[in-house]
């Protein structure tokens, strides 16, 4: 596989979209077992992070997902604000003047957004966060041939499973056994955007 | 949801606009920032105390901008936490190379946006140093206990140190002393709705009440039937001087904090109970507040915050 | 109902109960009487001031005891005038020889009340005077309007300016001066629930307002669909203007009171259209007043007051 | 007729027990019209001042009744409170040392007590007040012989005739024309106090 400076903007641009198509639903989700703001809060900075994209000139893919990165630690606010944002900010980092990725350098940069998230979050996978979703959707990148339609079952799945898992970060837990019965808010839009970067490799190699 | 609102998603910028020009002899404006700065800062020498959070507080924190107390208060969206880059604005507009103390409520929203602040901050050579407030008392852990009322007695504490001349360090220092003896537990009878939401936060029976609901209307420990006031203070009471082990001959401050639609006249009814409780175990109240100092929109309920004094905090009390 | 209360019946006790105990720095309760008295009263030489209605709107009128403002609050039953004997009380206790003006809201009770009291005070010797205040534009009739938050401004102005010396028949006038430059207007989203019946006092539906409810829950004007925050404050706003005459180059005080569960941040959207709006038509405002000032227990609501001012009025805002 | 120093305490304990009776109807009357407490106020008052007539001793009735008015003007409040204890109070001018009233001397005492109504709430009949009630009961004693069950009769018909009044004082003046569909509280409360008295001379009779 080869990931493009286009079809990088093309993941941002999608995952815009489908923030906004899911509002209501990411909300939902955040409403069961925290305070009903994810899905505001996610279409919010994903979509000034579109505009942002849609406003770029012929930029190297590190400089265009360090600014989006700025635009989601200042536009998406409470707790998903700096875990996004310092996953992308990391990344960044990792994809600095390159112009296209290959699949080796995909994965450390999200090796590098995952780690991010761990430091700036004090948490591990199985706490019912949306490292249950980055954590084996990075496995997976780093470990087999990305297919596509693989990457985004192996999010739907890891999502799914979210719904089970006793959440012991963030307001989720506050909830404690209650929160067993209800799928992450983060979880869910973490699947979104990579559901977002499967349809963005896809359409490439259509 | 009735509201007196023009659009949901303007209602911070509206009430921040409401604030800055209700208040122009007291506090400014950043420009293009959702943040109020107190009128006469950055004050050469001292300290800068920024704090924030979600709005829906009110009137948390913009309302604590003024001597003694805050130098700058960051707004956030309806319960969700500011994000660094406002955060960072606050800290430039009061540092006055001084360095700067955050107060921050303990929700995992506001502390790492917080901490995020304070690293970009480094970055651009500002000392900050940051405390977190833990006072309720209705999460377990006590690492995960969210910050409420009891927040406001760190201002007004750690607002008048630093105005007499305390550096970054040791307001930090007195700041964590101060939370460490705070305690706050409180009970709601009815939710609020968040504008952009619309619908309320969650749901009680008639007759039901909540232990221990967050700020944000976090669940709390505990439902069951509506008690009489002197009840519910006695029970709210006893759980705090408890965890606090408030002694026989001690001192202590006292906040019946309402949560938005509970009348004062509750709060007082309230506040009786818990005095006479105080008395009858021999313990004085040093100071009292009674009223509406960290809302949640229109909830019903109220909380009771018990500050235990010692001579480093009783100094500072005005 | 839900509220934190033990006995309908026990709530006004209670809470002065609650108020004497947490203020006691400021005022003390006259024993076995609904009457709280500024601490150091009566002050020589100095006229004092009281006022009091029925209970639930607080903090008036036991929040605005103290420097500057009154020297006595007497508190009749939920939404009831006080008797007599209960005013004269006050008078007693505050009365330094210098004469006492009663402060009162234009209900037919509160005034009944008021002028027996005084009638009992002059059979005992002491000089009153007594004002009542009519702001509430909701009612047509002129003789009949209600009194509601313009009351606090009439506090403070008169406090002021009888802390400077003024005596009785001069406080009287300048009291009624403020009462004729005082107008208020009301908005209401939902009722309030006095303890003892148990029941809201009105009913609204889920999408509608009402304009110029009393503060007990009596009717106003009209009733319509709930309208944008900018819209009410608008209407409010013109129908005080109006009635007052203010004009351009005039200056003006700005009240915005909430009614009771009417969050502190939906004032401040209210209060800056009106700012916006006075701004426009070259209005400048003195002094602004944003927050719960005259409260109908949990009514949700506010109401926009505005004080046209002159110089007799200037020198006593401080 | 006759009323004794027994008679007259006896007024004043029947009448404690029908505000007691109908304080939730009371109330509900003056919620639709006013402020819903009108029940409470006068339980709560006239409770009080039947108390202290049965503490009293062998007084004369100008006394009992001065002290009832004392009573029930500390302990009403509202509306209701200066004006019915202005009435009382003004009767027990005329009552002074006596131990027994003439019909003549009844009718003299609830004049002046009308009177004091009047001045005290500026007000005339005709206004859907208590005074709907009072003059015409007051003007029947002063013209007829008194015969009790026509005078419980008279106060019932004009407290009925309250409804289709429109008020102008008090607070259910702010009704305006929706005020006419109600009976006023205060008449009715008037119209019991007028009733407690026929009972308390029927006994006499019998
Ligand atoms: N400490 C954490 N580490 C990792 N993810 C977290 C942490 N705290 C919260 N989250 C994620 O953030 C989501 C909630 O985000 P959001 O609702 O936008 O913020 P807030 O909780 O401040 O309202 C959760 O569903 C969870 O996936
Ligand atoms: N000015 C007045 N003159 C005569 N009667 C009055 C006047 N104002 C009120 N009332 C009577 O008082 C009654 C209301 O009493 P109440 O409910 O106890 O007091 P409030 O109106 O203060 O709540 C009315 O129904 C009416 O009969
Ligand atoms: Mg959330
Ligand atoms: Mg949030
Ligand atoms: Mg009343
Ligand atoms: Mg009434």
């Amino acid at each position: 596989m080869e990931l493009t400076t286009n079809d990088m903007k093309q993941w941002l641009l999608t995952a815009g979209e489908k923030m906004q198509d899911n509002k209501e639903y990411l909300s939902e989700l955040d409403q069961a077992i925290g305070d009903g703001d994810h899905g505001h809060n996610m279409a919010r900075g994903f979509q000034e992070a579109a505009d942002g994209v849609k406003g770029s000139g012929e930029e190297d893919i590190g400089s265009i997902v360090k600014s989006a990165a700025m635009t989601l630690i200042s536009k998406i606010g409470g707790a998903s604000g700096p875990l996004y944002g310092t996953a992308f900010l990391k990344a960044s980092n990792e994809w600095k003047d390159k112009t296209s990725l290959t699949q080796n350098e995909l994965a450390q940069g999200l090796e590098a957004a995952v780690e991010g998230v761990k430091t700036r979050g004090k948490a591990e996978s199985g706490g019912k966060t949306m490292l249950d979703v980055w954590v084996p959707v990075v496995e997976y990148v780093q470990q087999r041939d990305l297919v596509p339609s693989e990457l985004a079952a192996k999010a739907k799945e890891s999502m799914e499973q979210t719904e089970g898992m006793k959440a012991n970060k963030g307001r989720a837990s506050y909830y404690g056994e209650e929160s067993k019965t209800h799928i992450d808010p983060g979880a869910y839009s973490s699947y979104l955007l990579f559901e977002a970067l499967a349809e963005a490799l896809d359409k490439e190699e259509v | 949801m009735k509201k007196f609102i023009n659009n949901p998603e303007n209602v911070v910028e509206e009430m921040l606009e409401g604030m800055a020009a209700a208040h122009s002899d007291e506090l400014r404006r950043l420009p293009g920032w959702n943040v109020l700065v107190r009128k006469d800062a950055p004050l050469p020498g001292k300290v800068g105390l920024v704090s924030g959070g979600g709005s829906g507080h009110e009137p948390a924190h913009a309302g604590y901008i003024g001597e003694n107390m805050l130098d700058a208060a960051v707004a956030g969206e309806v319960f969700t936490s500011p994000a660094p880059d406002q955060i960072l604005e606050a800290i430039k507009a009061v540092d006055s190379g001084s360095g700067v103390l955050l107060i921050v409520k303990n929700f995992s929203g506001d502390v790492m946006n917080f901490d995020m602040a304070a690293e970009m901050a480094a970055a651009e050579g500002i000392d900050t140093e940051q405390v977190v407030v833990k006072d309720d008392m209705a999460v377990e852990n006590e690492e995960d206990r969210r910050g409420t009322a009891g927040t406001v007695l760190v201002h007004k504490i750690v607002g008048t140190a630093v105005e007499e001349g305390l550096d970054l360090q040791e307001a930090a220092e007195l700041a964590r002393h101060v939370i460490g003896h705070t305690r706050s537990m409180g009970v709601s009878l009815s939710p609020s709705t968040v504008p952009a939401s619309g619908k309320p936060g969650f749901t009680l029976a008639d007759d039901e009440m909540e232990l221990g609901t967050g700020i944000h209307g976090e669940p709390g420990m505990e439902r069951k039937k509506i008690q009489p006031a002197d009840v519910v203070a006695e029970e709210l009471l006893n759980n705090v001087t408890a965890d606090l082990d408030v002694k026989n001959g001690e001192e202590v401050v006292v906040l019946v904090n309402g949560q938005g639609s509970t009348p004062l006249m509750e709060l007082y009814i309230v506040y009786r109970k818990a005095a006479a409780l105080l008395a009858g175990r021999n313990i004085s109240i040093h100071t009292s507040m009674v009223g509406e100092y960290m809302s949640s929109l229109e909830m019903a309920g109220c909380s009771i915050t018990l500050l235990k004094l010692d001579d480093t905090m009783k100094k500072y009390i005005t």
